[in-house]
């Protein structure tokens, strides 16, 4: 269409191959550095607090993204927190298919405002909203000090 | 100043185009689009946007790539980073400062250019938050979908009528490139990918490029005898984080429909707009985005898409084009796609998914996995 | 702004910082890899390159040879007319005399580096490539150049199938 | 506009991108004396998501630059961000659709490993260019030897801009690159990176975000806002995607969005009628070819004003008071600072120890991006 000629013999298009990557080195950030150094020094979840608008935000913030005050009050997220939503990944992070499906959740916390999106460890069929569960953290000498340092939740016996 | 679409370009939308460059697929809807409107892009416009992200497309910086195939060498350009209804919003605010008389907004998709979508996808999680956790990112739609599904107590079945609607309504629409005769039942049993979505509820990647020539109201009407006008535009984003964002209801679509309606005069959207057309990239949002718009009440979209509603012949008419499920996900170009659509339905161009009597119509996008950002244009035609 | 405000904001880092991961952080590598449909004006072009040749398209409105080709001219907006060979000679236009590779180290042999305009395309139309066979001190723009091609069976259809291009010797066209 | 803010320029600073969005126009909107809540609109300006490393950078930055649950949008013209940006946020409130829009640019360049530069490799056609394995420096090297052939300029006096940026830097809070005692000599004895640029022709990359507070009129009026400056032209231009088809020594584009941005302004000769200028220099050279691309200086002149101490602080026309790119730093989109936000200190009095010795009531500057390429240009009145 719209040229002049085109090519009708397949073989003869051509394609070219190439990536745009390079490595990177992300800062967690002046919220996000508090958050990891208390979750792999202490094994603690925090959020961060905007007074104004009485929220606490997980993950934390530096600032309040409503009324852009800035936050530097940090409070310890409740040790359990409740399954919202369930989903259950039938295929692995670049689109291969998992012999068995991978649970994901978000979980919520009371009083927090937001939550953390996480894999959920449960068998499939035990994963659903609602479920009561808690950080499985990683052992403190292999803790790194990001999200990973959570391995996942798991339901928290009573 | 009222703003009006003067012409309207399209190529067909194809899961591959081997046969075309980004360039030249551009450059075919660019040609359509000023034969449509009569315009010569090198005397007669003032401005042109294209709207891109540069990991879609394999560049460092695309900007540098558009000009030429679009008729803008030397001339006013810029990129909104946005999906096409984001670049017709700032095309219409351009016009309305007075500045510019005559703009060009084009999008495209090149997907099949892209060899690690779910790589490219998962680039866009936060870095601190998301990235780290390795799983593939439409777990996001995944959770989502079951928030909506289980806070509207939608049955899983309303899907299954989305998807075969708008595959069907894709086989009367002949740029659409996943056309298919899906029976409602279908989607339901097909592979499980996210659940509650399944492989048939998440549209596939297409190429297809699509062209708007937008005007002022003097300059639209010197153009042609039908202009179709913008009656309004909105645009809004939630919290950018997938934890404290609105996960049950899209409220980004809620807030750019305020908007649209606004400027639109719009009182009670469900009776006023005669057609729709919705962001479906996945099943459940044509759901969630009808209920956000104001055009079916909280918790109701899925029965009324059990009841037929939204079909061509329904109450009111949403995807008739097929949506992204029916054309496949076009990426930044699905706004512009579906504006272009409802221009050619307002304008009796529509062929045989021609919905009768439509005066208003309504476009909406979202920018997809992961963000919370959308847009919406009511359109209209006649005083 | 400086009368008002006394603290600027911004936390700066040592390099250490960074490499020995004395703050928190992510490393990842995304995975972005694309194949680009060349399209009918490259894949033609790369086909020719193959074959020893550099091709460009005319435009009978504004009468240019356009180098590298395409199938729409820019200037007129519309279809252009048809294919050309053009010569593997030209004049440089400008160039570099780089000790920078792409990832910004340094390298000790440097690369001359330029933009060339080819004989029988439009004034100043051509491409950049790698000169060889001159010195940084010899090198200039103006300067007649030639295409070193690499031998057939070495090319692939790339620019690269030109291995750079030389000065242009005595009695050489 | 009403208020500008930016934060330092460093080569790595701790803050995410959202984090120094948010550092930015926390100040720009504490200047104006306005909040969040007063806020139409967003417009967000960053450069290629490949230097901070996250695919649909806009939508990440979001939160920081106050973007949430309002009407948000990125615009994204490669380095001619850093003005267009600007511009955008100007069509917000000049047709109408907001009273007040925070425009907020950001980049994050040192997040990008190894070096900054890897991600340039890739700003280059994959089929013409990328397979050479190009550097970012030879776009300026190529253009630069093409200028100083073509005029028969020294690499003596480009190192003079070089000078001169450095030195104004001493007095802006944010810089990264600022040297009271640099020389010319300095210059052309730093190391040799792709001939004819040194390492001291460069603006080296940084971390850095900076923000401006856009307003209607009405709102000025009604606020009783003193420390304003007006918007009173914009234009912007790109060229062919074809550089190897186009004559470097000049930019056109750049001079025909100037022509855009003068025709609003109603400026009929712009070297009479503007008082100072900051013209896009992320290499010393650039300021010149800019200078002569907004029509302030005869093609190869720019030189000789230079040489001539007129682009001083103190001289009849001021290039880059703020110290510039090649002074301050060059954190891509976010040189906003100096491009715009210095137009805003100058013309509103508050430019401080920067502030130009006597009066200035119009200033212009310009930005530059993309494929040598993209020019955007804003001026701007007391």
């Amino acid at each position: 269409m719209t040229f002049l000629e085109r090519t009708t013999d397949i073989r003869r298009l051509r394609h070219w191959e190439g990536t745009i990557e390079a490595d990177y080195i992300y800062t967690s950030g002046i919220a996000g550095e508090r958050f990891f150094v208390a979750l792999r020094e202490e094994g603690r979840i925090l959020a961060a607090r905007c007074s104004f608008c009485d929220l606490a935000y997980l993950p934390p913030k530096m600032f309040c993204e409503r009324c852009f005050a800035e936050l530097t009050d940090f409070v310890d997220v409740p040790k359990v927190g409740r399954v919202e939503a369930v989903t259950l990944s039938h295929v692995d992070r670049r689109g291969n298919r998992l012999a068995r499906p991978e649970p994901w959740a978000f979980v919520t916390f009371k009083g927090i405002h937001g939550g953390l999106l996480h894999r959920l460890l449960v068998p499939p069929d035990k994963a659903r909203p609602g479920l009561r569960v808690r950080p499985r953290v990683h052992p403190k000498d292999v803790r790194r000090g990001t999200i990973a340092d959570i391995e996942g939740f798991e339901p928290a016996t009573p | 100043m009222r703003v009006g679409i003067v012409g309207v370009g399209m190529t067909a939308f194809r899961s591959s185009t081997p046969e075309y460059s980004w360039k030249e697929l551009m450059y075919e809807a660019a040609s359509r689009a000023y034969a449509d409107a009569g315009v010569d892009p090198r005397t007669q416009v003032d401005s042109f946007l294209t709207c891109a992200e540069d990991y879609y497309e394999g560049f460092g910086i695309f900007d540098e790539f558009v000009p030429d195939q679009i008729g803008a060498a030397l001339r006013p350009t810029c990129t909104v980073s946005g999906d096409g209804l984001h670049g017709l919003a700032n095309a219409f605010m351009q016009i309305q400062t007075g500045l510019i008389d005559v703009a060009v907004v084009e999008a495209h998709s090149k997907a099949s250019d892209i060899t690690t979508l779910a790589g490219v996808v998962e680039h866009g999680l936060d870095p601190i938050w998301n990235k780290p956790l390795g799983g593939h990112p439409y777990i996001v739609a995944g959770l989502e979908a079951d928030a909506y599904l289980r806070s509207t107590r939608t049955p899983a079945r309303s899907l299954g009528a989305v998807v075969s609607k708008n595959r069907r309504n894709g086989l009367r629409n002949p740029h659409a490139a996943y056309g298919a005769d899906v029976d409602p039942a279908q989607p339901l049993a097909s592979e499980e990918r996210f659940s509650p979505l399944r492989a048939l509820d998440i549209s596939a990647p297409a190429d297809g490029a699509i062209v708007l020539v937008v005007a002022s109201e003097r300059a639209a009407r010197r153009l042609r005898a039908d202009p179709v006008w913008i009656r309004g535009v909105g645009w809004a984003s939630d919290s950018p984080s997938l934890e404290t964002r609105d996960r049950a209801a899209a409220t980004y679509a809620r807030l750019a429909a305020q908007m649209a309606y606004r400027l639109a005069k719009i009182r009670a959207p469900a009776r006023e707009i005669d057609l729709a057309e919705v962001d479906d990239r996945f099943s459940y949002k044509e759901l969630q985005h009808l209920e956000a718009l104001g055009l079916a009440r909280a918790g109701e979209a899925g029965r009324r898409a059990l009841n037929g509603d939204f079909s061509i012949d329904g109450r009111l008419p949403v995807n008739a084009s097929g949506g992204s499920l029916g054309c496949g996900n076009v990426f930044e170009a699905t706004g512009l796609h579906r504006a272009a659509e409802v221009v050619l339905q307002l304008r009796g161009d529509a062929g045989s998914r021609q919905v009768d009597g439509a005066n208003v119509g309504l476009a909406q996008s979202w920018r997809f996995v992961p963000s919370a950002s959308g847009a919406v244009a009511v359109l209209g035609v006649g005083k | 702004m400086t009368a008002r405000i006394s603290k600027w904001p911004g936390k700066e880092l040592h390099a250490d910082d960074l490499y020995q991961a004395k703050v928190t952080q992510v490393r990842f590598r995304p995975d972005a890899k694309y194949a680009w449909s060349a399209g009918e004006a490259m894949s033609r072009f790369l086909e020719e390159l193959q074959q020893g040749r550099l091709v460009a398209r005319t435009c009978r409105r504004c009468k240019r040879v356009l180098f590298p080709p395409r199938m729409f001219c820019e200037e007129c907006f519309r279809p252009t007319d048809g294919w050309t060979y053009i010569r593997d000679t030209g004049t440089i236009e400008t160039f570099s005399v780089s000790y920078l590779d792409r990832d910004a180290r340094r390298i000790a042999q440097p690369i001359l580096v330029g933009v060339v305009s080819l004989d029988g395309a439009s004034p100043m139309m051509g491409m950049m490539h790698y000169f060889a066979e001159m010195t940084p001190d010899q090198i200039r723009i103006g300067m007649r150049v030639k295409a070193v091609w690499r031998p057939p069976a070495e090319r692939r259809g790339s620019v690269l199938d030109i291995a750079y291009f030389r000065p242009l010797r005595e009695g050489e066209a | 506009m009403i208020g500008a803010g930016m934060t330092l320029f460093r080569r790595r600073l701790q803050e995410t991108g959202k984090e120094l969005c948010y550092e930015a126009a926390r100040m720009a909107l504490d200047s104006a004396g306005l909040t969040l809540a007063d806020v139409d609109a967003v417009v967000s300006g960053s450069a290629p998501d490949a230097f901070d490393g996250v695919h649909m950078k806009g939508e990440y930055l979001l939160d920081g630059a106050g973007g949430y649950r309002k009407p948000y949008v990125r615009v994204f013209t490669g380095g001619g961000t850093g003005v267009f940006s600007t511009i955008a946020g100007w069509w917000h409130v000049a047709s109408g659709l907001a009273d007040v829009v925070l425009v907020v640019n950001e980049e994050k360049m040192s997040s990008c490993q190894p070096h900054a530069q890897s991600v340039f490799a890739h700003i280059w056609d994959p089929i013409l260019d990328r397979p050479l394995q190009p550097n970012l420096v030879w776009i300026f090297a190529m253009e630069m030897n093409r200028y100083m052939t073509v005029h028969g300029v020294k690499k003596e006096d480009i190192a003079l801009v070089a000078v001169k940026n450095k030195r104004n830097a001493v007095d802006h809070p944010c810089a990264q690159l600022a040297d009271p005692k640099i020389t010319v000599e300095d210059v052309l004895k730093s190391e040799v990176m792709a001939w004819p640029v040194q390492r001291l022709d460069i603006s080296p990359p940084s971390d850095g975000a900076s923000a401006v507070v856009l307003a209607s009129d009405e709102v000025i009026r009604k606020r009783r806002i003193k420390d304003r400056a007006w918007i009173s032209g914009v234009g912007w231009c790109i060229d062919s995607t074809m550089w190897t088809d186009r004559d470097l020594y000049f930019p056109q584009y750049v001079a025909r969005a100037a022509k855009m941005a003068y025709k609003m302004a109603k400026i009929g000769d712009p070297r009479r009628e503007i008082d100072f200028a900051e013209p896009y220099d992320p290499f010393d050279y650039k300021e010149l070819h800019h200078l002569e691309g907004l029509l302030l200086a005869k093609k190869g002149e720019a030189p000789k004003l230079t040489r001539e101490g007129v682009t001083q602080r103190d001289g009849d026309l001021p290039a880059c008071p703020s110290g510039g790119l090649m002074g301050v730093g060059n954190p891509i989109a976010a040189t906003m600072g100096q491009k715009i936000g210095e137009l805003f200190w100058q013309l509103t009095g508050q430019a401080g120890k920067r502030q130009i010795p006597h009066e200035v009531r119009t200033g212009v500057s310009n930005g530059w991006g993309d494929l040598m390429q993209y020019g955007s240009v804003v001026v701007m009145r007391a």
